[in-house]
């Protein structure tokens, strides 16, 4: 099938395909359901056969992709847990995988990612003035504390998703710039992607600034920077992302997303 | 060397044996393995000003939130999986209604590590630099610490031993002295049960102790540890049990509308308060149909 | 059968009823094979059925006492594991339970204890010359630091293995004296029980100094302070160690030690 | 998603990827489940000044004492069980042949579970008040810290995390890409395979990947972790491995014997220098018939 591009597709596959070109072949991957299961597995089907994927609740490189009946709903599905190589714990998996260092990529999400890279899934409102919870950590702030590299994913890309500042820092980034990690005593590598329905962004190596790398096809560098609520660093050249190819569409539509409860294919079909 | 000790009680009798102002551990994450039926039973008992710790939150402390038996919660946040926002923890801390230690997951799994091991406190790498870190020095400064290690200079986070004065953890498989076998990934169960004082095991299926010596392999919590074994057969009903059964995703949706539209006290009346035991809310629920239509396919295991 | 006494023992019988009468109904036990086990199983088919054998390699009460051939040749022999009811390992043993404070009794032996109780397994010779290196601690510096209370099992009660100071302190007693342990920070209760082939001992509590509480019936204080390498606080009263009943004799000649490998009943049946 | 990596090697290629000076977390507790097909390959490709790690000594790191492999051992003591000492170990740390680390058994075990945790230090309430302490303090001060306890004010042994260049684990079930099954306890096994940088796993028996997945509980250290695969049935020889064979008194006694009387040289040359690889050392110490008569009962697991 090689390199023949998909004719249509869906920003959650632009998304789903450009997280898997993140994964190299032996990565060890930590991710939650959603979309960063969806681009890890997809890696996994394709390019990255040997790349590992982890799940903090302690299930070692399960099949989670043929379903009983009904839908997985979390880490904490048994469907998430299905075929996998090794049942373990917590602790095994983000203290003695992820902490002792062997993580090559971890994803998250959040509702806010800022311009280093610091990423909110607390809460909305300000850090003395709170106006909801969410979230919280989970795991996110392990990983983004430990793992090598880290892969933000986040949509819809607008304006207050991408402050100037988060509200509250559940997930450092480069927290106020760079060799500030270096300074509180953080050693995994930091936000290194964040992938949106509009963008693959990235972070200047001198300023550890949000850079702007790839732009979904059908919209333009000042419509993200629009979307965008701070400056971001645009290079001369931007990319666009990758469509998927056949067959990573048709492994997405066929295996790993059925429904298109993550990547909205079967609704965009629907809809169109 | 027969069996000779049965620690099986009912679930009346188990949670009789809390104290008001508990500090408890409780069971599974997220949407699996809650011990719901215990936190019926301590909503219907009215306990009070109880601490809940976990690594990611649960239905079970949603619910313990909402009914007001909490006083304190030590956990490392989380959500309902996609069935939705855990409604009453995330209302009672915007309102302040309880006192919250809010940590990652990996440093509430740390904390109950170093309990278990008898240790004061476990450093860490997790944290520094974030808000959390910065949130939990301001509130609970007894509880962690920024320290440069004397052996290498670097930077952690010390983070202070959990001792919960219960565990409450649900099995699928225990004897009547309390060797528990569980199956699935563990979370953080062998910590927390290891760090608390006292130990109830709830669970699908007791079993006698010669089935557990036939695979001491899969004893996840020795009986030795427990002091209270119940007999809850879909006892983490709404949440699923490995092996046993799926989730409930119409009671799970039904308790979440009631928690978002500020119903949650009908729906504790209906469920909790308005049934006597856990085999009423069987009943009450669906009964055997409703059991059948939920039981999991040994292959797949939901 | 009740309290009817037997006729005839072995010093052994005595040291293995000596340690089952200090075990209490419920205790958790850690010990090792040979006599420690012996009188920790004579317990549990007696007196303390409810009392718990853990061994440090990580088994939980097993039922180490049917072969289906051979002999058990120590904690590392899969004779001592066999119908175990949970397989974990050393730090859930000796960590998450000896150092959580789980512990009652910890029983451990050396090569020499002394009057403070502290007991060495690690060399002959002096702690900078040393003529031979022995078993060191293995688990027994843990046990002697962590148990609640500790019994030293030793024989043949003699006075180079009773010095009045132990060439080097692998498993802490009383250290050098009374708060010596509280000083150090030591949270175990320490060196609790002595028992020989001649004798029980325990601490006097004002000194922490070694004290006669019972004597083998057929030996004389004198004879036992004559094999002790230091002066032993002597009471008015002392006990005579207890013989085994009829029905402790039966459990261990027919179930604990059929061969006679640790009490020597059969070779001194032989030899008789 | 079926198998994609085949780690297999023969055991002439694994020992090859072990550089004179490595640090090798040694398997198994005293006479049970050593690597000895591993450390006989050790031997015959003349490794030396290797640091060997173990909880408690094996009969495997007497051997590679005893050969002259050895330059430094961490360990926490022990003795070849009932069978005997462990002579090349003690004459070796008389006569200053070695330099050694000795600490109890539950502080080897924190080590190591500090090097898995990826954190540089565990605190500890064991060694306090004992000439262990005094001695690594003595030796070792870059390894071991007496402080305060910042939060209690108790004091505590600072142990700095161990962290080994390779463990090599004899497993009784393997898959291809590492996923090992071990049954009976544990020992330190779990926490050294996840503090080394690699992980090396000798095994009874190979089986495909799908065995693994249908029952991942067994599942005790995880092929991401694991470099190399090595098939080595009798691998533990003399030692036990449980559920597959049982000591061999006759052969441990021989080596006993020949290292007491100073014959060790000659139980070499024999045993294996003599011998070109696992294969020929299970004809020479008797073949089938010899390895029939080991066999283990599937009940008794000896």
């Amino acid at each position: 099938m090689g390199k023949e591009f998909a004719k249509e597709w869906t920003p959650g596959e632009l998304m789903a395909v450009a997280g898997a070109h993140l994964i190299k072949d032996g990565d060890i991957v930590i991710c939650g359901i959603g979309l960063p299961e969806v681009a890890t597995l997809l890696a996994i089907y394709t390019h990255a056969p040997r790349a590992k994927i982890l799940m903090e609740q302690g299930v070692v490189e399960p099949k989670p992709v043929q379903f009983r009946r009904g839908v997985s709903m979390g880490l904490a599905d048994p469907r998430e847990w299905f075929r996998a190589k090794c049942f373990t714990d917590y602790i095994d998996i983000m203290g003695t995988t992820l902490q002792r260092g062997l993580v090559d990529i971890g994803m998250i999400g959040g509702l806010e990612v800022d311009k280093y890279g610091n990423v909110n899934s607390t809460l909305i409102g300000s850090y003395n003035k709170p106006l909801r919870y969410f979230t919280g950590s989970g795991g996110a702030n392990d990983i983004a504390s430990l793992a090598k590299k880290v892969v933000v994913i986040m949509r819809p890309h607008e304006l207050r998703r991408f402050p100037e500042r988060v509200a509250f820092i559940t997930s450092p980034g480069f927290i106020s710039g760079k060799g500030e990690r270096e300074r509180v005593g953080l050693r995994g590598g930091g936000s290194w992607r964040v992938i949106t329905d509009l963008a693959v962004l990235g972070f200047d190596e001198e300023t550890c600034q949000m850079k702007l790398l790839a732009i979904n096809p059908k919209v333009t560098v000042e419509e993200v920077q629009a979307r965008t609520g701070f400056k971001l660093i645009i290079p001369e050249k931007v990319e666009l992302m990758s469509p998927p190819t056949i067959e990573e569409q048709k492994i997405i539509r066929e295996i790993l997303d059925r429904e298109g409860l993550y990547t909205g294919w079967k609704q965009a079909a629907k809809g169109s | 060397m027969s069996v000779v000790e049965d620690k099986l009680k009912t679930m009346e009798e188990a949670v009789k044996t809390i104290r008001d102002g508990d500090h408890i551990a409780v069971s599974g994450f997220a949407s699996t393995r809650n011990a719901m039926a215990f936190a019926h039973e301590l909503i219907r008992q009215k306990k009070r000003d109880l601490t809940i710790s976990v690594c990611i939150a649960t239905l079970e402390t949603d619910m313990l939130v909402g009914a007001g038996c909490v006083k304190k919660l030590i956990y490392g946040g989380g959500r309902l999986d996609r069935f939705g926002p855990f409604w009453n923890i995330d209302r009672a801390k915007v309102e302040n209604r309880i006192l919250v230690e809010e940590y990652s997951g990996l440093c509430i799994c740390l904390k109950y590590l170093a309990g278990a091991l008898g240790i004061p406190y476990i450093p860490s790498k997790s944290l520094l630099g974030s808000d959390i870190l910065r949130r939990l020095q301001e509130t609970a400064p007894d509880q962690i610490k920024v320290t440069e290690c004397p052996f290498t200079g670097e930077k952690l986070v010390l983070l202070r031993a959990l001792e919960p004065d219960v565990a409450v953890i649900h099995a699928q498989v225990v004897d009547r002295e309390g060797n528990a076998w569980i199956y699935g990934p563990l979370f953080e169960t062998k910590e927390k049960a290891r760090a608390a004082k006292r130990v109830i095991i709830t669970a699908e299926e007791i079993v006698d102790t010669e089935i557990i010596r036939n695979d001491p392999e899969r004893t996840v919590i020795p009986g030795y540890r427990v002091d209270t074994v119940v007999y809850a057969p879909f006892g983490a009903h709404p949440t699923s049990c490995y092996k046993y059964y799926d989730y409930d995703l119409e009671h799970i949706q039904l308790y979440l509308e009631a928690c978002e539209k500020g119903e949650f006290e009908k729906y504790l009346k209906e469920y909790v308060l308005g049934v006597d035991n856990h085999w009423e809310y069987l009943e009450k629920i669906g009964g055997a149909k409703k059991l059948f239509s939920l039981k999991a396919d040994p292959y797949y295991g939901y």
